[in-house]
């Protein structure tokens, strides 16, 4: 008991670390950005504010103070869980991302999903397979893997979309989900299914296997009860950062499929120099990433369950 | 192609339905008091409505303002408004609300960019005169006037929501127009609905009252095929921007309508930097120029879609003189001759002209964003960098994100060359691009850095007349002024150009900035999908 | 950039072919959580894969072939492809394959293959580039973390997970904005983001093979700690590497086309192939040719190195081979 | 033990008429190397016929080609191979899967890894259950639990609902000959049952075998280990190289064998009488004799002093345990000390403790009467090659980049660099590194082989060659020999012998096998749980225990009675050198 609160205590103090180290880097990468932060609050730029407009806001946001004094008032802020207003959208940073999280979590989350149903199923089809079907997955898998996004969303839209009509080319919803979904999931799932597949592999030449197989069991449930569960088993631990870099590539899919979130925001938001919504965003991706890994683990015992019982030296 | 289906029965205007409206680019305001980009002012449109409207011959019709006079020497406008007017936050319209718009675009704290152009050097004041009656004084005659008020850019808003200050206003600014802002979300569309209380529609209209719709999604699909594929696919009913990729496909479509307004104005053309050490010299900037065979890579990279255009004056413009056109037709020999005058006969290993060791490396820097720079211009951009390198000229093409986009309007010192338009329904943007006046302003909007004082003295005097052959006698010595210069290499004029599904009827495109009317149309079944 | 398998997000280990992160190395958080008991998972019999030996396989050598053409493309391009690769021909724009034009051509008429050949030198450059410049920055992390003792590692650890932590894809936005757009962006931003995969295995590596018993055994015959280093913990701890290697340089080759698709990156004309397919995908409805030649030739070129990277795993395991 | 004699009647599907299993001609080829050739043998209801023979001989390939288990690889024929009567020649996948688990048990060989690390032990045994339908869930359960008491398995509740790696290596062993009988197949193979077991251990899971046997079960008993088979079988069939060499009733074949490989086999078995002698017919070590250039310490002064050492561990679990709790001991000048105990008593930790591998919590150890734990690694390097280790997993101690050659050659120059001299000359290093593997009873030209490359007992003659390659004063040498079979257990106990009695090397040795230990050790030191329980003499302590634990670990030892009633037919192969011994 006493271990679990040690355990998530330590766990949040490390996390926090973790953020504001993150949001540490992002400030200081945003000021070596040439270009004036006052500016971008006037509208950028194209909105070609006036010196005097320019002054003033630099004034009042204290641009003109020194950077580590700066960088203090911005740690306060920080700490205190105010991230501030947008420079660009005027709006609180928490309620802009707010409204576009939902959006990239339910695209990541599906395509996750969709990515572990593939690459189980390729594993299960054809991994340890002799002959012509284990040798096409494991090359289906790596031109999977090796497909990039953008061109991959492009192509299943103009196909499925376009031509077919069988998705909406711009849909929310269930059905607008799919074909977002699958461009991120194809990739992830080549790449699971590499790892899986080596995994699967192993665990096919190991004699529990054997002995599954002599007290009766077919092959496809020797596949399917024994190895898959090993097979698995590190493709979760990739599921962590999966989820994370998934947020990454949801910005490709978000443009290429018209659909909001966070992904899009942050183009637009280092494009415009906002800082607030910037380190917002790098916030939610760094604490995602956490999750993302707490999930693992959680994953990770459910189906590992040595890692169940703390207790149970050898009887 | 498309769910829609082709053959769809007109019986007439039918009330009903929210029109899917997508375009490529997302405005920064939607004030188009403020800044005053293209987007501004075709969204505006949809929910302000201006003092009048302007017609296909140059002429003006009545909207907000009923009628106006002006004075013989042509510096006092009054304006009488039309009465009853509410904006949709219930102020009435009224000779001060007017004057009050006139205030915020002339306040700095607005930016106002477009519409600051338009009246610098000769505004002078607004004055409600009564309850309905607003006069202009201007410090100079102005013939363009009411041309330049025609345009959504000047779109009258409410003085109480304006009041809230900007950046409230630029969520969601109040009109008078059809059509309410109801929500801005930012990314992905402005949800606009009706104005049920409607009845101050332009004279040229075709009709009076509430629209037909129920409401518009003004909705952003940058992507080109993604933005043709909803038109296709019926999730979108009207595109803005049909990609010239697409061109071919959308006309063979029986689902799909296009309606095309070729903008008058300053064409997109890149404009040379005159302070730049390279092209101060005249004979460089017209060897630039001769050395782009322009309409070759316009058309090819176009697929015909888009007109070359060979003035720094769109054809379409009033008072265009025919007589300007190519002035530094594609001619490489004389390009190189006009190098070698120059100086710049040296060849360095890449086979580019040197001069005191110095290559001739000229850069153009581009917004690197799809939609910002749709991929036929990027290919334009690339024939022309491949063509210069003939003569010897070296083109750095440099992609550039927003921000640095950004950085680089208004700076001499940041390029050579830069893509440049100014759409305007007045020939008076020769004033607008290339004057003393505009330099002046400072921010950006006279990218060739020039402006001379014959060309100001003779477009002034144009502004000064509303006599029209006096006029095109002016505008005429100004474009062969201008056109004397090489201060640009003219590419196309921009258009507005619709693909709109045969659901849909009665979309009309108004001339004064090509902005798409949607308070007219209407769904044939009423909206039903 | 965090991580994966395309676009701008890099993974943190292109493919775990040498099972970096299995249950026994299950990264940062997880450690402690995961080692389960190690009789559980005593070594079994050692497995030996009876593959046919690489050598003698059609596949290897197929691979090898294509890597060389394509490291040839690279050094000496004019040999393979005469034709200039940005002269432009605005009458023959999208030509479609044929004899004159093998490829096609593209919208402004320029010679796909001769773009293709002449890609090769930046696309390779900027694989390599990536790859070299992740697995450097890995290796001193990993050793830092692997050797450097308790706090050393702690802070490596916090290090790598920060890194893991960043989207990557705004450190990739952020360096285009300080550093402009250029090849040497690309492998920056691709490469710094694939140094937390990259260091996590490094560190994991180095980590089992100080305290594996064949170390022990050096130690007790007497052997110094820099011989140990030098001579057996080094090597064996980037043995598996190899293979991640040429797997990571096709990886970094894709991601950097995915910049460039957000407008970052190596731009038109440049005959790159990331850039290239991000190009031609504007125009995928009319010219597939535009897409399909570079698209095909990063896929080979990945299949190729991951070909050639099994193989040399299976070469330099020990007994693996026969 | 529970004392039930029979598992329930019902389910046995015996056909009465002939044998159970009747091998005829069986012949197992692996793509076109016949491994298995004309093997025939038969099993007789309550009944138990043993397959012996050294590693590699064919043994499981025999036993899994009765299940059909050898893989697609695999080609087999026979001209009958039945089993309770049913034909198995041509058998469809389905059929065999039927026929697994059902009709026939099968206990892998590697039993630490044979039950799946990620499901329940409980699960792994209901799956023949599952698969064969037999009863629905909660019957299966039931089944389960009445299965692990049957086998013997303590709380059998709890061990159902526990993982593999909660279970010892023998409760795992007992879990998987659960699984094995859980449908009383007529035959069950058991393929080294005891193998990885301790001798406590192992006399548990003989007697759950022989119980087995007794209720009417066919049991094909696969070892190595002779005493197993002594004490369980009823036939013998002797394998070597694939065929059958020698077969028969138990008493007949190891009582009077008549082919010389079962005699030299026999021979191999260290026991209380050939101490002293040599166990195999290989020549004797022929390692030149060397300058050596210190002095050697004097017989009977002391060379390794642990005292009082203490090691504690924390576990995955955060509990810590003390692994070696006070343990004191000295080894002194050209003698050679045993340490027995059970699996996880402390051995190995001990041993790296007196190498200075492992740091004590507690306690020191001196080396020739100075300072040795207490050092700084830098001091003691110079000395390091003096003391010199054979590890218990040979092969995880090689660098796996090494080849033979390279990893001989690298202990070299770390003793001539800790002598502070340069490396020897590389021609003069190669010709030590030949005389070393010859020496070691190892062909020369393996040294450019990889020792993943090797068979086990090359392999630890490969390190025990490393080891002896720096001269040193001192061999500690962990279960040096437990991975080998007989006749290559043999080979090495006396090339150590030889060595000992050439250079008057100060040994440690530890194992868990007291027929060995007997066999070469002076003194012998018992460890239980960490603790030395008892210490002396080996002939005291072996023939005379004081420990009770001492004598429930002497008591388990099976194949007493071999060692006992058998006559050892002396070896009589000449010495291919010539020489007399
Ligand atoms: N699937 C296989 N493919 C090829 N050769 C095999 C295969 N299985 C076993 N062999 C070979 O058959 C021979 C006999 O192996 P087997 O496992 O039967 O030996 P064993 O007598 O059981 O030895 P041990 O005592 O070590 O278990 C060995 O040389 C082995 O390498
Ligand atoms: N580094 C370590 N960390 C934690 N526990 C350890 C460590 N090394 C050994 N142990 C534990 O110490 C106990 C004794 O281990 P040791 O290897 O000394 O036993 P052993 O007598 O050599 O057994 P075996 O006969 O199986 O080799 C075991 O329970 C083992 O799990
Ligand atoms: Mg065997
Ligand atoms: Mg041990």
């Amino acid at each position: 008991m006493n271990s679990w609160v040690l355990r998530i205590a330590r766990r949040v103090a490390e996390s926090i670390v973790l953020l504001l180290a993150v949001g540490t880097i992002v400030f200081f990468l945003e000021h070596a950005v040439p270009g004036d932060p006052a500016v971008a609050i006037l509208g950028g730029a194209a909105a070609h504010p006036t010196p005097e407009a320019v002054a003033a806001v630099t004034a009042q946001y204290g641009f003109d103070r020194p950077l580590l004094a700066q960088y203090g008032s911005f740690l306060l802020g920080l700490v205190r869980l105010d991230f501030g207003e947008s420079y660009t959208l005027k709006q609180s940073v928490v309620s802009v991302i707010g409204g576009q999280l939902g959006s990239t979590l339910a695209l990541t989350a599906t395509a996750l999903g969709l990515a572990w149903l593939l690459s189980i199923t390729s594993t299960l089809l054809t991994a340890g397979r002799r002959g012509l079907l284990g040798r096409i997955g494991s090359v289906v898998e790596t031109v999977a893997a090796g497909l990039p996004q953008f061109w991959l969303g492009l192509v299943l839209l103009l196909v499925f979309a376009v031509r077919l009509g069988w998705f909406p080319v711009i849909g929310t919803g269930l059905p607008g989900l799919v074909l977002p979904a699958l461009t991120l999931a194809i990739p992830l799932a080549g790449f699971l299914g590499q790892v899986t597949r080596d995994e699967f592999e192993d665990a096919q030449d190991q004699p529990f296997a054997l002995s599954a197989r002599a007290r009766g069991l077919s092959e496809a449930a020797v596949r399917a009860r024994h190895l898959l569960r090993h097979a698995a088993l590190p493709g979760i631990t990739l599921s962590g950062w999966g989820l994370g870099s998934l947020i990454s590539g949801a910005v490709v899919v978000e443009v290429v499929f018209a659909r909001q979130g966070v992904g899009q925001v942050l183009v637009t938001a280092v494009n415009a120099q906002d800082l607030p919504l910037v380190i917002g965003i790098t916030f939610v991706v760094a604490l995602v990433y956490v999750v993302a890994n707490v999930l693992t683990d959680v994953a990770y015992v459910a189906v590992d369950p040595r890692l169940r019982t703390t207790i149970g030296a050898p009887a | 192609s498309g769910a829609a289906s082709a053959e769809v029965v007109d019986r007439g205007p039918v009330r009903g339905g929210t029109l899917v409206y997508a375009t490529d680019r997302e405005p920064t305001c939607l004030d188009p008091h403020n800044s005053g980009d293209m987007p501004q002012t075709y969204v505006a449109r949809q929910y302000l409505d201006s003092l009048v409207s302007l017609q296909a011959d140059g002429s003006v019709v009545p909207w907000l303002a009923t009628s106006w006079t002006i004075s013989d020497d042509g510096t006092q406008y009054d304006f009488t408004l039309k009465e009853g007017v509410e904006f949709h936050d219930g102020t009435p319209l009224d000779a001060q609300a007017v004057v009050d718009n006139f205030t915020q675009i002339l306040d700095p704290a607005t930016q106002s960019s477009t519409d600051l152009l338009y009246l610098t050097g000769y505004f002078e004041s607004a004055t409600a005169l009564s309850e309905h009656v607003v006069r202009i004084d201007l410090s100079r005659p102005y013939s363009p006037l009411l041309a330049a008020l025609s345009q959504a850019f000047f779109g009258i808003e409410s003085p109480k929501a304006m009041a809230r200050g900007l950046e409230e206003n630029c969520e969601s600014p109040v009109g008078t127009g059809p059509f309410e802002v109801v929500a801005w979300n930012h990314g992905r569309d402005v949800q606009l609905v009706r104005n049920d209380d409607y009845d101050s529609a332009p004279a040229d209209a075709k009709h009076q009252g509430p629209a037909y719709l129920d409401g518009i999604t003004w909705r952003f699909l940058k992507d080109n095929t993604t933005r043709y594929g909803a038109l296709g696919s019926g999730e979108a009913d009207v595109i803005f921007n049909v990609p010239p990729e697409s061109q071919q496909l959308a006309e063979a479509d029986p689902a799909i309508s296009l309606q095309e307004f070729v903008h008058s104005g300053s064409p997109f053309s890149l404009d040379l930097n005159t302070t730049s050490p390279v092209f101060d010299d005249i004979r460089v900037r017209k060897a630039f120029v001769h050395a782009s065979n322009a309409r070759a890579a316009v058309e090819s990279a176009y697929a015909g879609v888009f007109p070359y255009e060979g003035d720094a004056v769109s054809s379409g413009t009033p008072h265009y003189d025919e007589t300007f056109h190519e002035p530094f037709p594609y001619d490489p020999d004389e390009a190189n001759r006009l190098l070698d005058d120059a100086g710049w006969t040296g060849r360095d290993e890449d086979g580019h002209r040197t001069k005191d060791g110095e290559s001739l490396t000229v850069r153009l820097p581009y917004n690197a964003d799809g939609a910002e720079t749709p991929p036929a211009d990027l290919t334009i951009l690339q024939n022309i960098q491949a063509m210069e390198k003939e003569v010897g000229i070296e083109v750095d093409l440099e992609a550039l994100d927003s921000a640095s986009m950004n950085a680089v309007w208004g700076d001499p010192d940041a390029y050579d060359l830069i893509g440049n338009y100014w759409n305007s329904p007045t020939p008076h943007v020769m004033y607008i691009k290339y004057s003393k006046a505009t330099l002046d302003v400072g921010n950006g909007q006279n990218s060739a850095f020039a402006s001379d004082d014959e060309l100001d003295r003779v477009l002034i005097a144009g502004t000064a007349t509303t006599d029209p052959t006096e006029q095109a006698a002016l505008y005429s010595e100004a474009q062969r002024i201008l056109t004397s210069k090489a201060w640009s290499l003219p590419l196309y004029p921009i258009q507005t150009r619709l693909g709109i599904s045969n659901r849909v009827k009665d979309v009309w495109i108004e001339p004064s900035e090509g902005e798409p009317v949607l308070s007219d149309a209407y769904f044939v079944d009423g909206g039903d999908r | 950039m965090s991580t994966t398998s395309t676009a701008t997000a890099a993974p943190p280990v292109p493919a775990a072919t040498d099972r970096p992160t299995g249950p026994h190395d299950a990264g940062p958080h997880e450690v402690g959580l995961h080692d389960a008991d190690p009789a559980a998972t005593a070594p079994g019999p050692r497995r030996v894969r009876r593959a046919s030996h690489p050598l003698r396989r059609v596949s290897t050598w197929v691979a090898v072939a294509f890597i060389a053409a394509v490291l040839l493309a690279a050094v000496w391009p004019s040999l393979l492809a005469p034709a200039d690769p940005l002269a432009i021909d605005l009458a023959k724009s999208f030509a479609a394959p044929s004899a004159e034009h093998v490829f096609g051509t593209d919208q402004s008429g320029r010679d796909v293959y001769s773009r293709v050949v002449h890609g090769a030198g930046q696309s390779v450059t900027i694989g390599v580039g990536a790859t070299a410049l992740g697995l450097a920055g890995a290796t001193l992390l990993g050793l830092l973390g692997g050797l450097g003792g308790r706090a050393v590692d702690a802070v490596v650890t916090r290090v790598i997970e920060v890194l893991y932590a960043f989207p990557g894809i705004l450190l990739a936005l952020v360096l285009v904005a300080i550093a402009g757009n250029s090849a040497g962006t690309q492998i920056l931003a691709v490469g710094v983001a694939t140094i937390p995969g990259y260091a996590r295995m490094v560190r994991g590596q180095v980590l089992a093979v100080r305290d594996s018993p064949y170390v022990q055994a050096e130690r007790a015959l007497g052997h110094g700690p820099v011989h140990v280093l030098v001579h057996t913990l080094l090597p064996n701890a980037f043995r598996p590497l190899t293979v991640l290697v040429t797997l990571g340089i096709g990886q970094a080759i894709v991601w950097a086309s995915a910049l460039g698709f957000l407008g970052m990156g190596v731009q038109p004309p440049a005959p790159e192939w990331g850039a290239m397919l991000n190009a031609g995908r504007n125009y995928l409805q009319q010219a597939w040719w535009l897409d399909f030649f570079p698209g095909v030739v990063i896929v080979l070129l990945a299949l190729s190195l991951t070909a050639v990277g099994r193989s040399i795993q299976t070469l330099t395991t020990p007994g693996g081979a026969r | 033990m529970s004392p039930e004699p029979v598992l329930d009647p019902k389910a046995v599907r015996l056909d009465t008429a002939g044998p159970l299993v009747d091998v005829r001609g069986l012949s197992v080829a692996f793509g076109g190397s016949t491994v298995v050739r004309d093997v025939s043998f038969t099993v007789e209801a309550g009944r138990c016929t043993a397959i012996v023979g050294e590693s590699g001989s064919g043994k499981s390939v025999t036993a899994k080609a009765l299940l059909g288990l050898n893989g697609h690889t695999a080609a087999t024929t026979a001209s009958t191979l039945r089993l309770a009567g049913r034909d198995l020649t041509d058998l469809g996948d389905r059929d065999w899967q039927r026929l697994r688990g059902r009709e026939i048990g099968y206990v892998l060989q590697d039993a630490l890894v044979s039950l799946d690390p990620l499901r329940r032990v409980g699960a792994e045994i209901a799956e023949p259950l599952r698969v064969h339908r037999y009863g629905d869930r909660r019957a299966r359960e039931a089944r389960v639990i009445e299965l692990l008491e049957r086998v013997g398995v303590p709380e059998p509740r709890l061990r159902a609902r526990q993982l593999p790696s909660q279970l010892s290596g023998g409760l795992r062993q007992r879990a998987l000959i659960a699984a094995a009988v859980a449908l009383e197949p007529a035959v069950l193979i058991a393929d080294e049952p005891t193998t990885a077991l301790d001798t406590t251990v192992q006399a548990q899971i003989l007697a759950l075998l022989d119980e087995l046997r007794t209720g009417g079960a066919g049991l094909v008993l696969i070892s190595h280990d002779l005493g197993v088979v002594e004490r369980l079988a009823d036939e013998v069939v002797v394998m070597q190289h694939g065929v059958v060499v020698e077969q028969g009733p138990t008493d007949q074949v190891l009582g009077a064998p008549s082919h010389p490989y079962t005699q030299r086999l026999l021979a191999a078995i260290p026991t209380a009488h050939a101490r002293g002698s040599r166990l195999s017919s290989a020549a004797p070590a022929t390692l030149a004799a060397r300058p050596v250039d210190r002095p050697v310490p004097a017989p009977g002064t002391p060379v390794l002093e642990v005292r009082h050492v203490t090691k504690r561990y924390r576990g995955s679990d955060r509990i810590t345990r003390t692994v070696v709790d006070d343990v004191s001991f000295t080894l002194h000048a050209g003698e050679t000390l045993g340490i027995v105990g059970e699996s996880g008593s402390g051995k190995s930790t001990t041993a790296a403790i007196a190498l200075a591998l492992t740091a004590p919590d507690e306690g020191e150890v001196l080396f020739e009467g100075r300072p040795w734990s207490a050092l700084h690694e830098r001091e003691r390097r110079p000395d390091r090659p003096r003391i010199a280790t054979v590890s218990q997993d040979p092969l995880s101690s090689f660098d796996p980049r090494r080849s033979v050659g390279q990893l001989v050659t690298g202990a070299l120059r770390a003793a001539a660099s800790a002598r502070g001299g340069r490396g020897a000359a590389e021609t003069d290093a190669r010709a030590r590194v030949d005389d070393l593997l010859v020496g070691v009873g190892l062909d020369p030209h393996l040294a450019g082989r990889h020792p993943s490359t090797l068979s086990g007992g090359q392999r630890q003659r490969v390190a025990i060659a490393r080891a002896l390659a720096t001269d040193p004063d001192v061999l500690v040498l962990d279960e040096a020999v437990s991975a080998l079979d007989v006749s290559v257990q043999a080979q090495v106990l006396d090339l150590l012998a030889d060595i000992r009695a050439r250079y008057g090397t100060s040994t440690l040795f530890i194992s868990h096998d007291l027929g060995v230990i007997r066999h070469v050790s002076d003194r012998v030191l018992v460890l239980k749980d960490g603790r030395v329980v008892e210490e002396g003499r080996v002939e005291q302590v072996l023939e005379r225990p004081v420990a009770e634990y001492t004598r429930r670990l002497l008591a388990a030892v099976p194949g007493g009675g071999l060692s006992a009633t058998t006559t050892r037919p002396t070896t009589t192969t000449t010495d291919p050198t010539g020489g007399p011994r």
